[in-house]
């Protein structure tokens, strides 16, 4: 028998996201890209989000921050942010959460930055949008911000172009753009990925110092599961446009409950290798016409039985804090193998 | 000022401007203006440099001629009163002076003024230099009588003067252009953009192939013109050149196109006036190479009498008339207008077209099917000049004669006849004499020196050359009109022209102005009135 | 910096002694000037005699070198058809052309880019549909028929503007004579202004189009919405921007083809300027006229590439880096 | 997932029928009626002997008395009637329209086809070869893109003038035009070539090939070309309505074909003259085909510039 349910927190989760569908209508008809993925951010909680490329990470993030690209469409399930309702706000409601409340950090600081402007200028544009501060402040708060996030020199660089910064620079630089209104929930979308292997865990560490300092959330969506294991709090795994699992990062790494996580944390050790392939498992995720009745996961399982074939397994809330999404440990499952 | 304001806009104002500026120029209570446009400007107001029909035009105006030619081709008297070949020595041409002409800038005109300008039109690279060749001294006799000395008696020589204008002599040598400007100097001369003449107007603004504008002089010798301004435009597009005219931009309009003259004439407030042009337009051949470039056939087809005969009975003149000229022609089967002294009904009458005959008689000369050549075509320097040529492809075809049209732009047409580069081409000719000498020195007689300089036929007749040259000299004017008879018969059964139509002129312009059709296109603003 | 500009103008020297070349052997094809110059009435000797003084019968190397020696001082010699100083002549009409392409110019720029933008602000609509289908018509019809067809319209049937010329001009301290200055001038550069400027405005607007479509992609743009810019700030201050770069280059070489096809607005309108000079100078073979002609189109090739060059300079930062960095 | 999916289409003409292309294709009314539109005009052309019901190129079918027919009205002295009137010279104006675009057709597709294999195998040379070769095409190419192209083909027109013998001017007339309208087009094809050939060179596959010693140009006619077809044939397509105008451009500034052969442009140059005179048939027809023409390509040009760009779907 399972224990009772207990919330990890009594307080509002700072992000809720419940039962969130993203589609694609097509010529071939509507594909269903998220299908119903309902996780929670806490307050200055680090939540990983892992999976394979197509898995639905960085759609997540989009769908929160409102920026789906069309035809992509949130079709159903909800999003709340500090109990507001987020998901269907009008559009200029939504842009001022955008930057303000929420915070957005791209893979590709080398693409991130308008190369017409300097530093200065698109830092204080974006402080002033969201916040009534004179020029001179914007610039005094905008060089602070640069000094924390790690640039040497910030107040003489500040008027650089982006051109004038390395990689790992331009980076820091995105990550006081994204910083720079003082946002409640961070949504980092691969920061790392295109950086050089040994800035890596630089930027990784000041994004997490600074979102600390600061109290703000972080939603961190990569592939990298040692990423994951060394800044997340909790990690939340997702396949084919659904969690399989979420849960407190060493827990999940330590023991995953999910079959998929179980052969995703082969590609730990990969801090060289980032896009390495799960090759623990044979086959391939689905493409999204084509995912497979019942779990997504089922062609691949090595325990599949019977019912994955047919039934979709919700998230299955364990007594430990985990959710889960496998018929492994349902119940009437349990109580099946029991018997 | 009295331009009818019947248009409203832009129109309006436009006028209003251009009135205003009169005013303001002319002070008179009386002012009016004349805006006159035509497909192309004077190429310079130096009155001997070119000897070019728009550059004349406009020089008319400014300049004034010993003898004028009216209307009716006639010659009239300007600054000369009275001329004529004097009776001790029929070398001589005496001109009597006219008395109390002043030129623009005030100086009063003599005799050797008139002696310094028939002096420089006859010096080269005066354009005019050739139709004074035969000079051999000009000489004042007082103040005003002029005698013109020639080779040898000249009795038509008075017709090559109605185009040569008189300067001041004082004026010339203050700005150092005692001869016409040379193109190889490489400089301006002062009397390209500078005037003083003895004319009617005065040059008040000049901006070639923009806009120049003429003054009326007061100080001139004959009665005064009711135009007083005269505000001259060149517009080189047909259609835009008709819009101006239809929209109430211009009073005036030259070279309206044949097919734009029916319209013109049903439109509220515009008239079309319309007469016989001085220019023939003809097409002629290669008649005595023995083989033709451009042609298939082994031999030369033009030499052969059948074939020119095959051709003459192709050409639908009436059909041409009908419809490429719209009505606008005199079909014509010798080259040269009516007015010219030669010309009779008999060499003008043409037969109808006869293609199955054509047919034969090509065959007869030893082309069963017929053969190919190039026919070479202006396509900008007469009316319809293409569609006239294209018209004549389609004529010859019936005959078999099949003909590949190549139509360029003049300035590369017309060295093709000057260097005997074409087999077939087609020519336009206007008689500045008004006498048929002038044709045969240019077209019949023999390539060398200084005669047939546009005969592209090859042709040559010693013969005939030697009737043409007895022309220049000839005083018994009955005589010589038989020799001229002579000669056109013998061209005529030669064929070495198969003319198409004498040209017909027709000037559009807004109701109440009176303008006459001037025979060689060089319409006079003087003789304008209003209504 | 200074080797770059060294580079350029040792390259722009190149670029215009290669078109003297090629337009200078050009002309002895185009016709023979004797003909036009010389009424029917010359006799073969003086036709001779002329070609002999223009130097005609040198050799091509004799006349290409003469031209060019002359041409360093800004003498062209005289032009055969109107017999002024081909300098003068061309620097006469030279007000016309740049007032009409300026005009033309800046208007399709300013509806080339506020069509372009909209068009691709609004990929689909009906408006943005129409705007592209229509603009097309302007690329789908030559030049001089839909001139005519404007002076017909406008000249004739409705007489809202004047169908040939520039109307009153202004002289201003003998150098210049603008039309801006007068009603007249201003009515007539209407008609001319559109026709000239309809293609350049219509590839403009296609051109912006695409460019923003491609720069509305981009991640920093993502990236500023991100950040909660507002539209206009992301559409006009970053988008734009960025398509304008591309943009400016093209419509900077644009410019001279804009002058280019004035010869045949000018045409057809009977516009004084140095386009339909040289369309009349072609057809009397006034060869000096057109070598001057020529010379000045790699001239103006010469300075708008310069132009545009700096511009991109002052636009794109990055470039600043890169030329001082090839300077050093 | 939940989705219904259509069957999957078989053969040839079916899998063309359900590419993302044809679809694109059918969901643009624009695309599509472009397309019908172009389609008509070219088979006209095509097969405008076998539709003209005359043969106006023929000089010797014509009756000059038939000229300035209006439009199914008898003519005054022959009596004989035509849809779309005649012109000036008595040819019937819809045969002269189908042979017309006929030329325009061949001129445009010519011109075009030439400055592609020259902009193409420029593009690849200076994309491949780089180094001084690239630098001096590039050159040239941006010298030849600020040189108006109307100068440069009335420059050609004044030099091919000066080479080829008077006798066969005419018959070259129509080639010296389409190299004229062709050289001044290359550019375009060369600079997007040369893009793609500089990206294409460096991947992995390219190596591999030089690598094992394959023939360069076999590494850019297998390898490299395929990659940059997209962006040529829609630089092509416009290329095509650009070509067709250049050529009623030239043949106002009196530089073009013949006009006992004439193309739409020299019909229109033609009739334009006739727009006061109340001949508006001789003008209207000609340039309502070519503007649905070069309207129709242009259209499709777009159509094709959206759909092959994958990021704009």
């Amino acid at each position: 028998m399972s224990a009772p349910i207990e919330k990890p927190s009594e307080k509002t989760p700072l992000l809720s996201v419940r039962d969130l569908i993203v589609e694609f209508p097509t010529r071939r008809g509507t594909l269903r890209a998220l299908d119903r993925v309902s996780f929670d951010i806490a307050e200055g909680e680090v939540l990983g989000m892992v999976g394979e490329s197509g898995a639905g990470k960085s759609l997540t993030g989009a769908a929160i921050i409102g920026l789906l690209e069309p035809p992509g469409r949130i079709a159903g399930g909800e999003i709340w942010l500090r109990g507001q309702r987020i998901d269907n706000l009008p559009r200029e409601k939504m842009r001022r959460i955008r930057g303000r409340r929420i915070g957005m950090v791209f893979q590709d600081p080398l693409t991130s930055l308008n190369p017409l402007y300097t530093v200065a200028q698109q830092l204080i544009e974006t402080i002033r949008t969201h916040m009534d501060v004179s020029d001179a402040e914007a610039r005094k708060r905008a060089v602070a911000l640069l000094d924390r996030v790690g640039i040497p020199a910030a107040a003489r660089r500040i008027d650089d172009y982006p051109h004038h910064f390395s990689g790992g620079m331009r980076q820091r630089v995105v990550i006081a753009l994204a910083l720079c209104a003082e946002p409640e929930l961070v949504l980092a979308d691969e920061p790392t990925t295109a950086l050089d292997v040994s800035v890596q865990a630089q930027i990784i560490d000041v994004l997490k110092e600074i979102c600390a300092e600061r109290g703000a959330s972080v939603m961190l969506i990569t592939h990298d599961m040692g990423v994951i294991a060394e800044t997340a709090d909790r990690v939340a795994v997702l396949y084919a446009g659904r969690v399989a699992e979420i849960g407190p990062v060493r827990d999940v790494i330590q023991a995953a409950e999910h079959p998929y996580t179980a052969g995703l944390m082969g590609s730990i050790p990969t801090l060289t290798q980032t896009a390495a392939r799960l090759t623990q498992i044979p086959g391939s995720m689905p493409r999204l016409n084509a995912i497979p009745r019942g779990c997504a996961f089922n062609p691949r399982c090595p325990k599949v039985f019977d019912r994955c074939r047919t039934d979709r397994p919700e998230l299955i809330d364990r007594d430990n804090g985990r959710h889960v999404s496998c018929w492994l440990y349902d119940s009437a499952t349990q109580k099946v193998a029991h018997d | 000022m009295s331009i009818k304001l019947n248009q409203t806009g832009v129109r309006a104002r436009l006028m209003l401007g251009a009135a205003a500026l009169t005013l303001a120029v002319a002070g008179a209570a009386n002012a009016e203006t004349l805006r006159w446009a035509r497909v192309g400007d004077a190429l310079t107001l130096d009155p001997h440099s070119q000897n070019e029909g728009p550059t004349h035009t406009l020089n008319h105006h400014i300049y004034e001629t010993l003898v004028g030619r009216a209307v009716d081709g006639s010659l009239t008297p300007r600054l000369a009163t009275e001329w004529g070949i004097s009776e001790e020595d029929d070398t001589i041409w005496v001109f009597q002076i006219r008395e109390g002409v002043t030129f623009h800038d005030g100086t009063p005109m003599t005799a050797e003024d008139v002696v310094f300008s028939l002096d420089r039109a006859r010096t080269p690279p005066s354009g005019m230099a050739a139709l004074h060749a035969a000079v051999e001294e000009v000489t004042a006799v007082d103040d005003t009588t002029v005698h013109v000395r020639l080779s040898g008696p000249a009795p038509l020589y008075v017709q090559n003067l109605t185009n040569t204008f008189i300067m001041s002599k004082a004026w010339a040598e203050e700005n150092s252009i005692e001869v016409a400007p040379n193109f190889a100097a490489g400089e301006e001369a002062h009397s390209v953009r500078n005037t003083n003449g003895t004319g009617p107007y005065m040059l008040v603004e000049r901006d070639p192939e923009v806009r120049t504008v003429l003054q009326v002089f007061d100080g001139h010798w004959d009665d005064a013109p009711e135009v007083t301004e005269i505000i001259y435009t060149p517009i080189s597009e047909a259609a835009t050149r008709v819009a101006a005219l239809l929209s109430g931009e211009v009073d005036v309009v030259q070279d309206v196109p044949v097919q734009d003259i029916a319209r013109l004439e049903q439109t509220d407030g515009i008239k079309v006036v319309r007469g016989p042009e001085n220019r023939n337009i003809f097409f002629s051949y290669d008649m005595t190479s023995d083989r033709l470039a451009t042609s298939d056939a082994e031999d030369n087809p033009f030499a052969k009498p059948e074939v020119r005969e095959a051709m003459a009975l192709s050409l639908d003149r009436n059909a041409i008339r009908q419809v490429v000229m719209r009505g606008e022609s005199q079909p014509s089967a010798a080259p040269l207008p009516p007015f010219v002294n030669g010309w009779t009904e008999e060499l003008d009458a043409f037969g109808e077209p006869d293609y199955a005959r054509a047919a034969e008689l090509v065959a007869e000369a030893g082309y069963p099917n017929g053969f190919t050549v190039d026919l070479n075509c202006p396509n900008d320097r007469y009316l319809n000049d293409e569609a006239i040529c294209q018209a004549l492809v389609g004529m010859l075809a019936r005959a078999n004669i099949r003909v590949n049209l190549v139509s360029q732009t003049r300035s590369l047409h017309f060295p093709l006849i000057e260097n005997w580069d074409t087999d077939f081409y087609m020519l336009g000719w206007g008689v500045p004499t008004f006498d048929s000498q002038y044709v045969f020195d240019f077209l019949v007689h023999t390539r060398e020196g200084s005669y047939g300089s546009f005969n592209g036929t090859r042709y040559s007749n010693p013969e005939l050359d030697a009737k043409i040259q007895s022309l220049a000299t000839m005083t018994d004017l009955e005589a010589r009109d038989a020799v001229i008879a002579e000669i056109w018969e013998e061209v005529m059964e030669e064929r070495i022209f198969l003319n198409v139509h004498n040209q017909m002129l027709a000037y559009a312009m807004r109701d109440g102005i009176t303008l006459d059709v001037h025979p060689e296109n060089q319409p006079r603003m003087t003789t304008v009135t209003f209504d | 910096m200074l080797a770059f500009i060294l580079r350029r103008v040792l390259q722009s020297v190149i670029v215009m002694l290669t078109v003297a070349l090629v337009a200078f052997s050009l002309f002895r094809f185009v016709g023979d000037p004797i003909v036009s110059m010389l009424g029917q009435e010359a006799t073969l000797a003086e036709r001779a005699a002329l070609r002999d003084a223009l130097g005609l019968n040198d050799p091509f190397v004799v006349q290409f070198f003469s031209f060019v020696t002359r041409a360093i001082s800004g003498d062209f010699g005289i032009s055969y058809r109107l017999q002024q100083p081909v300098m003068e002549l061309i620097l006469s009409r030279l007000p016309a052309t740049l007032e009409l392409a300026l005009v033309s110019g800046i208007a399709a720029f300013i509806f080339g880019v506020g069509f372009g933008v909209y068009t691709a602000l609004r990929r689909g609509g009906w408006l943005s549909s129409s705007i592209m289908t229509v603009s097309l018509i302007g690329v789908s019809l030559p030049t001089f028929l839909i001139g005519v067809l404007l002076i017909w319209v406008f000249a004739v049937e409705l007489q809202w503007l004047p169908s040939f010329g520039r109307g009153e001009v202004v002289d201003l301290d003998g150098w210049w004579r603008t039309g801006f200055l007068t009603e007249s001038g201003r009515m007539s550069l209407i008609l001319p202004a559109i026709t000239l400027g309809l293609y350049q405005m219509t590839l403009i607007m296609r051109l912006v189009r695409a460019e923003m479509l491609e720069v509305l992609r981009a991640d920093y743009i993502k990236f500023a919405r991100a950040r909660g810019l507002s539209n206009r700030a992301v559409n006009f201050g970053h988008a734009l921007k960025n398509t304008l770069v591309p943009v400016i280059t093209i419509t900077g070489l644009q410019l001279g083809s804009i002058i280019a096809f004035s010869i045949i607005t000018e045409t057809v309108f009977q516009w004084p300027g140095v386009g339909a000079l040289f369309i009349n100078s072609v057809r009397f073979v006034d060869v000096p006229v057109m070598a001057a002609y020529l010379m000045l189109i790699a001239l103006v090739f010469v300075v708008i590439n310069l132009i545009v060059d700096l511009l991109y300079y002052l636009v794109d930062p990055r470039l600043r880096l890169d030329r001082s960095a090839a300077g050093h | 997932m939940t989705e219904l999916h259509k069957p999957r289409p078989t053969g040839r003409f079916g899998r063309a029928w359900d590419s993302d292309i044809a679809y694109s294709f059918r969901q643009s009314p624009v695309a599509v009626v472009a397309a019908v539109v172009s389609l008509i005009l070219i088979l006209g052309a095509v097969f405008a002997p076998l539709i003209a019901p005359y043969d106006p190129f023929n000089p010797a079918s014509l009756n000059l008395m038939d000229g300035f027919t209006p439009p199914m009205e008898p003519n005054a002295f022959t009596g004989n009637v035509y849809w779309l009137g005649t012109d000036n010279q008595g040819r019937d104006v819809f045969s002269t329209i189908l042979y017309g675009a006929r030329i325009s057709l061949f001129v445009g597709f010519a011109a075009v086809l030439f400055a592609m294999t020259l902009g193409i195998t420029l593009g690849l040379i200076a994309g491949y070869r780089g180094g001084w070769v690239d630098s001096l095409l590039m050159r040239v190419a941006d010298v030849q893109l600020t040189f108006p192209s109307i100068l440069l083909a009335l420059l050609i027109f004044g030099v091919a003038r000066g080479f080829i013998p008077p006798a066969y001017r005419e018959a070259m007339a129509i080639w010296v035009l389409i190299v004229a309208i062709g050289l001044s087009e290359w550019v375009q094809y060369a600079r997007v070539v040369r893009g793609a050939t500089m990206v294409e060179k460096n991947k992995e596959y390219v190596q591999a090939a030089r690598v094992i010693g394959a023939h360069p140009v076999k590494i850019l006619l297998r390898h490299i070309l395929p990659n940059v077809m997209g962006p040529v044939l829609v630089i092509a397509t416009i290329g095509l309505a650009l070509a067709i105008i250049a050529e009623a451009t030239l043949s106002f500034l009196g530089v073009g074909v013949p006009p006992t052969q004439p193309s739409l442009g020299t019909l229109i140059r033609i009739g334009q003259q006739y727009l006061f005179s109340g001949e508006w048939w001789i003008l209207l027809f000609p340039s309502i085909t070519l503007l649905a023409l070069a309207l129709s390509v242009n259209l499709l040009g777009d159509w094709l510039r959206d759909a092959l760009n994958p990021r704009l779907r």
